[in-house]
């Protein structure tokens, strides 16, 4: 793709890990954290995205496919923190009225 | 048996046992003890061909790298898995009678196994692999393991530790992964091997290096990142706190020595390198504080671990920019060997205290030797190690890295050597004395199955005894290490 | 390994794996422990004297592997380390015999006697060690096993005095760990071997190898109790009688001496210490201590705290011995190294039965008690005398060649330390015979028939050690006496 | 630092400040032609088996990667069904016939697409990822119709729908090796052979991954009285 775009796109992956990495760091709610990191993790994908499209001709595969992998990697573990934040929460309702954490 | 097959054991025997195990909740025990079996059949294999053939490379698919992924297994890598293999061997071994004890339904209990045949899985990959960004998803791997281990305990305190160290490990992965980004678009490879060669000064390399040794160091738990790892160790089920301090934390360091030593070489100045001492000592300091006023057990050790990690950094001054850093790098590798089996003795022991007594509050300690005189015992042997009294491996370690400390005339090094024994000895003997105190009616107490106690004592007695295998870790270790094998020996 | 190797290696086992089944026996087997404890230390007895005559006819026993890279875990037997480890053999046995008798109905036996094992086996480790990081590696596993034993008694005050043996011992040995590392880099493995290894670097590493040797002196200094750094030794009296008399006699102190005496011998080498200057501050400090140690002993009430400061000085004979050039005070000083044992061990079995049998802990108390115990106090008496220097007892020979030998180098002053120090011994020992002797016993203590004045595991052991000091005096001109091996070592030392 | 106090917010934001810039700085410093790895990649795209690049890396050059991948989703399943019981959506759809008819409709096209996702990856972009997205969606319809009560009862199947990617994976693999001597080198020839079945597999653990993480916990129906 032309330079300038080329450029530009790189610096979106930058500029959106950084705000992920703010809020992070701000956020004290669990979503927004876990929101926070998802959006973290896109700006690094981008930045993978934007490396395979350095080439002019075909796009380079490689990054591609850990782009993919690297979705699939952060669904899993954001569902598994929403399960966790959701387990948590259920603990801190039953601390209120004393007993012991169901789930 | 061919290298290849050696490698589906160590991978994908944990890997299947995993989903089995998820599959038919009910023999995640049985499951387990195989993959205990099979692996370290293997490695005792892959030790005998490294140590006859030299540094071996398994290329998945057949693809050389770059294309493909490298499998390499050098003397380290070994090592490494040989620590595994023993730490979940007995934790294999110790986790059924704890669990049946700590969760109620056979349901709960089941549960364990698939994540932690994963974690299995995780580090063995993560010891062989030889490509960044396969490095990343191994890290992932143990990470989401390390957490949903943690989160069994199912107490409030456990998941809200859970859900810090989730945090603290996703975005530690994220900057990992930010930085393959920028040496894949830097150097075109992912390889370690080739990285050596490619990989040379440069922002992008720069900031790359910096990324992801940030994110390695807070999976390493080192100090000023460690803030995660005590409540997180201290709140899990003992056998998990055992295999967190001893195996899961030493991941981000393996991966961090690969990087620095191999991969990433030309770019550790002697300023980094210093500046990692630095934080280590720091962690030495803070760790043995914190655990000589820790309040419970379990804290203690913790605290300890975050210490102990300290002693880890150690080697990367010892060792870098030298024509023999062999010295610290044997030195440091054998002591986080021997950390790891006396530390996991040291969690199963108070995991042992905290199942009779019914709480590891140390004041309330007095007298346990009435009550669980092996458990005290094992105790005291692993501390042994982790103060470094001869013939421990921590002893062997310890000497080794002293000797390079003196060689190189790094002082300070061996100052903080020596100060962090001292403090060592301090806290473990400050669990000691409430050993030994004499009591008028031992504690109220329900009995301990043997398994549990012996298992603990056999890792101690092992941990006490490994300085007398050092010699042969550290031919071992020899095997494809950054330094020609000139000057070798000579501690 | 031939089975020349087996056996010094059969010497630390007979006790170590003694200690491990102890542990594991259960608390009212009592029977079975006694027979257990008697058996190894029998066994042990039976190597080292095959040890004994081997190295009598030259032969040599050695065994050693390889576990660290370059570094060696070596075992082997020479003259010294046959002296040290046939005494503190000799003693186990009897200090076992004693301990039965006197912790009988005690709590936690099984962790006491295993303890007491493994405190002998890193006792005969230290003696048979040939080299430092053996040496070093049993120095601090004596630290580790002696621990338990000090504390036994789990009373807040016991726990005080293990806080501060601890202490100083985990620090002395950190010190002494970066003592052997220094000296490994400038030399490489060391290896104990007569006249030291330093030779080729006095002129190259002259300030090193001085740092070092004060490191050394200090690391070790710890456990031989060298003033300034005898603290631990005095509130490590609350342990039970048979442990005082083991720290005092066989294990703790004896280890510290005997590695003192090893560093100059067999590290440095008596002529190269000389040579580097370090042997005339030891000498000094040695004689400080003498006087230090006897004299506050003086103004001790209780009886095992004056024993306690009178081993912190009757120990730096032994230094001082090795602090003076010459094979007469050489010779003073290791002869010293087993009849201070012999005496001290006597003196402390004596003052256990007196507490054990009567309830006495104080000098102040024990008006008469020659009546009531005639044996015992007998035993004590002559052990006090030997400590004071009366002749023919074995005290004496050790002073007559430590003045002889510091008159041979000129070291004239350390004539008046030994007058000085003798004229101390009496002062805190005849009156104690005296009191037990002439002064009548309070009312109510009614006199017992002898041979039934204690339980005879209490009674046997004092009276031997007591025959083997007279043995050791009297006797010292024969070949079959310490002296006469002691002299067989100097002469190798110094010999052409 | 805390994040509460306004000097802890400051602090932070100039601590990303200094991030942005310094990765900005790095990523400007890149090359920026293409990577000669791209190059060899496409070259080699004859022996993979497969046409679509994307696909030939994932399932073949990297396929390794994949398969550890699958054990992340599958671990990730295992995490959260230990951590709750999932909360079933109180669906139920007597009395709203256009919604049912609806689903009776969308449901097989799901299933369609996703197969023709799957076959298509072979050579044009798609796969088995793309695929299990659209199961995934096939499977939280379901749920939100409150039509799923069958995983209640059958979460024997259930666990071994989950598992079967990564077992058929590792099975792959292992075949592999005894076939070729080396962990997942597919025989030459049938290489996309290899690949389809892997990635059907794949398809259906993918889609009821998502599935499952979207109920977010177990099923319930299970032995375990401390669920």
């Amino acid at each position: 793709m032309p330079e300038a775009n080329l450029s530009l796109y790189l610096l979106a992956g930058p500029i959106l890990f950084a705000i992920g990495f703010y809020s992070l760091l701000v956020q004290r709610h669990v979503l927004r954290r876990i929101m926070a990191l998802n959006v973290m993790g896109v700006g690094v994908f981008l930045l993978f995205a934007t490396l395979a499209a350095r080439a002019d001709a075909a796009t380079d595969p490689v990054p591609h496919a850990m782009v993919l992998t690297g979705i699939v990697v952060s669904v899993c573990a954001t569902g598994l923190a929403l399960a966790l934040a959701h387990r948590l929460e259920a603990a801190e309702e039953d601390r209120a009225d004393g007993g012991e954490a169901k789930r | 048996m061919s290298l290849a097959w050696i490698m589906a054991l160590l991978l994908l025997a944990p890997l299947v046992a995993a989903s089995l195990a998820f599959a038919l909740p009910a023999a995640g025990r049985w499951l387990a003890l195989a993959t205990a079996a099979a692996v370290s059949f293997a490695v005792v294999r892959l030790a005998a061909l490294v140590l006859d053939g030299g540094v071996q490379v398994h290329r998945v698919g057949g693809w050389a790298a770059p294309l493909g992924i490298d499998l390499r297994a050098d003397g380290l890598a070994v090592l490494m898995l040989a620590v595994a293999a023993i730490i979940g061997g007995v934790v294999t071994l110790y986790a059924p009678a704890y669990l049946a004890n700590s969760l109620a339904t056979r349901g709960e209990r089941d549960r364990f196994w698939p994540p932690f045949l994963m974690l299995w899985t995780a580090l063995d990959a993560l010891f062989l692999s030889a490509d960044i960004f396969n490095l990343y998803v191994t890290l992932e791997l143990l990470a989401l393991a390390a957490v949903s281990l943690v989160a069994l305990a199912g107490k409030r305190a456990a998941l809200e530790a859970a859900m810090r160290y989730l945090f603290v490990s996703l975005s530690a992965s994220l900057l990992y992964l930010l930085g393959v980004g920028l040496v894949y678009g830097e150097c075109g490879t992912l390889d370690l091997s080739l990285l050596a060669v490619r990989s040379g000064p440069g922002p992008a390399m720069w900031v790359a290096a910096a990324l992801m040794s940030g994110g390695l160091l807070a999976k390493a738990a080192l100090f000023p990142m460690h803030f995660w790892l005590p409540p997180a160790h201290a709140n899990a089920p003992a056998p998990v706190s055992a295999l967190l301090s001893s195996l899961v934390v030493k991941g981000g360091f393996y991966i961090l020595l690969r990087l620095w030593f191999e991969g990433l070489s030309g770019l550790l100045t002697p300023a980094a390198a210093q500046l990692f001492g630095v934080l280590g000592a720091a962690a030495i300091l803070w760790g043995s504080l914190n655990a000589l006023f820790a309040p419970r057990l379990k804290i203690l050790v913790a605290y300890s671990t975050v210490a102990q990690l300290g002693y880890l950094f150690l080697l990367i001054p010892l060792a870098a920019g030298t024509t023999d850093g062999f010295t610290a790098w044997s030195g440091g590798l054998i002591f986080l060997a021997a950390h790891a089996c006396a530390k996991t003795a040291m969690f199963l022991s108070a995991g042992n205290m905290l199942h009779a007594v019914g709480g590891d509050r140390i004041r309330d300690l007095d007298g346990v030797t009435h009550v669980l005189p092996l458990s005290a015992f094992t105790f005291g042997l692993s501390g042994m190690s982790l103060v470094g009294l001869p013939p421990s491996g921590g002893f062997a370690g310890k000497w080794l890295l002293l000797g390079a400390a003196i060689a190189r005339g790094q002082w300070w090094w061996v100052a903080t050597l020596l100060g962090g024994s001292l403090l060592a000895a301090a806290y473990v003997i400050r669990v000691l004395f409430h050993a030994f105190t004499r009591v008028a009616a031992p504690a109220r107490s329900r009995p301990v199955p043997p398994v549990m106690e012996w298992t603990a004592l056999a890792l101690s007695v092992l941990a006490a005894g490994l300085g007398f295998t050092a010699r042969g870790s550290a031919t071992l270790l020899r095997v494809g290490a950054p330094w020609p094998s000139a000057g070798a020996g000579r501690a | 390994m031939d089975g020349h190797g087996l056996i010094p290696l059969g010497i630390l086992l007979s006790s170590f794996f003694t200690g491990l089944v102890i542990f594991a026996l259960d608390e009212e087997s009592h029977g079975l422990r006694t027979a257990l404890n008697l058996i190894g230390a029998t066994l042990k007895l039976a190597l080292v004297a095959v040890l004994l005559w081997g190295i009598y006819h030259g032969e040599s026993f050695a065994v050693s592997w390889e576990f660290l890279p370059g570094v060696r875990f070596a075992l082997a037997a020479d003259a010294n380390s046959v002296l040290f480890v046939t005494l503190s053999t000799v003693l186990w046995f009897w200090t076992t015999l004693y301990a039965v008798g006197y912790l009988e109905g005690a709590p936690h036996r099984s962790r006491f006697f295993g303890f007491f094992s493994l405190c002998v086996t890193a006792t005969t480790g230290i003696a048979l060690s040939a080299n430092l990081i053996t040496f070093l590696t049993f120095y601090e596993l004596l630290t580790v096993t002696t621990f338990p034993l000090v504390v036994h008694r789990g009373t807040p005050d016991a726990l005080q005095g293990g806080r501060s043996y601890l202490t100083y011992t985990v620090a002395g040995g950190a010190v002494l760990l970066l003592a052997v590392a220094g000296l490994h880099h400038i030399v490489g493995p060391v290896d104990f071997v007569q006249r030291g290894v330093v030779a080729p670097f006095v002129a190259s590493h002259r300030g090193e190898l001085r740092v070092l040797f004060l490191l050394f002196m200090i690391g070790i200094g710890v456990k031989a109790a060298l003033v300034p750094l005898h603290g631990w030794l005095p509130r490590a009296m609350v342990a039970p009688a048979p442990v005082s008399a083991l720290l005092h006699a066989v294990a703790v102190v004896k280890a510290g001496a005997f590695g003192i005496v090893r560093i100059i011998y067999d590290v440095y080498g008596v002529e190269n210490a000389a040579a580097l200057g370090v042997l005339g501050p030891l000498a000094v400090a040695a004689s400080i201590t003498i006087i230090y140690g006897s004299t506050l002993a003086v103004f001790q009430d209780g009886l095992k705290k004056r024993l306690a400061f009178s081993t912190v000085s009757q120990v730096s004979y032994i230094v001082l011995g090795a602090g003076i050039r010459g094979p007469l005070s050489t010779t003073g000083g290791l002869v010293h190294l087993v009849h201070q044992g012999l005496m001290k061990i006597t003196l402390f079995f004596g003052a256990g039965n007196f507490a054990e049998t009567l309830g006495i802990h104080n000098v102040s108390e024990m008006d008469g008690v020659g009546r009531r115990m005639p044996l015992t106090t007998a035993a004590f008496t002559v052990a006090a005398l030997g400590m004071i220097g009366v002749p023919p007892l074995a005290g004496y020979i050790s002073k007559w060649y430590l003045l002889k030998g510091a008159v041979q180098s000129g070291d004239g002053w350390v004539g008046l330390v030994l007058g000085a120090s003798s004229l101390l011994n009496a002062a805190y020992f005849l009156p104690i015979l005296y009191r037990a002797w002439l002064l009548p016993p309070p009312a109510g203590r009614g006199d017992a028939p002898p041979w039934r004045e204690t339980h005879w595991m209490l009674l046997l052991p004092p009276l031997f050690t007591a025959a083997l000091v007279i043995w050791a005096g009297g006797l010292a001109e024969s070949p079959a006496s310490p002296l006469a091996w002691v002299k067989l070592i100097v002469a190798r030392e110094y010999g052409p | 630092m805390s994040a509460r106090t306004k000097a802890g917010r400051v602090a932070i934001g100039a601590l990303s400040l200094g991030l942005l810039g310094t990765l900005v700085w790095a990523v400007l410093a890149l090359p920026r032609g293409p990577s000669e790895l791209a190059g060899r990649a496409i070259r080699r795209l004859p022996e993979s088996g497969v046409t679509n690049p994307v696909t030939a890396v994932l399932l073949n050059y990297r396929a390794y990667d994949t398969l550890l991948e699958l054990a992340v989703l599958l671990l990730a399943v295992a995490g959260v069904w230990a951590l709750r019981r999932g909360d079933w959506p109180p669906g139920d759809l007597r009395g709203r016939p256009l919604v049912l008819s609806l689903l009776r409709f969308v449901l097989p096209v799901l299933m369609l697409t996703a197969g023709y996702l799957l076959w298509i990856g072979a050579f044009a972009p798609g796969g088995a990822f793309q695929g299990g997205a659209m199961l995934g969606g096939a499977a939280v319809l379901v749920l939100l119709a409150g039509m799923a009560g069958g995983a209640r009862r059958h979460t024997g199947v259930l666990r071994a729908g989950l598992a079967l990617g990564v077992l058929v994976f590792a099975g792959a693999a292992v075949a592999a090796a005894a076939l070729t001597g080396e962990i997942l080198r597919f025989p030459t020839g049938d290489a996309g052979l290899w690949i389809l079945g892997i990635e059907a597999a794949a398809l259906v653990s993918i889609g009821l991954t998502l599935g499952a993480l979207y109920l977010g916990g177990r099923p319930g129906a299970e032995d375990d009285a401390g669920g």
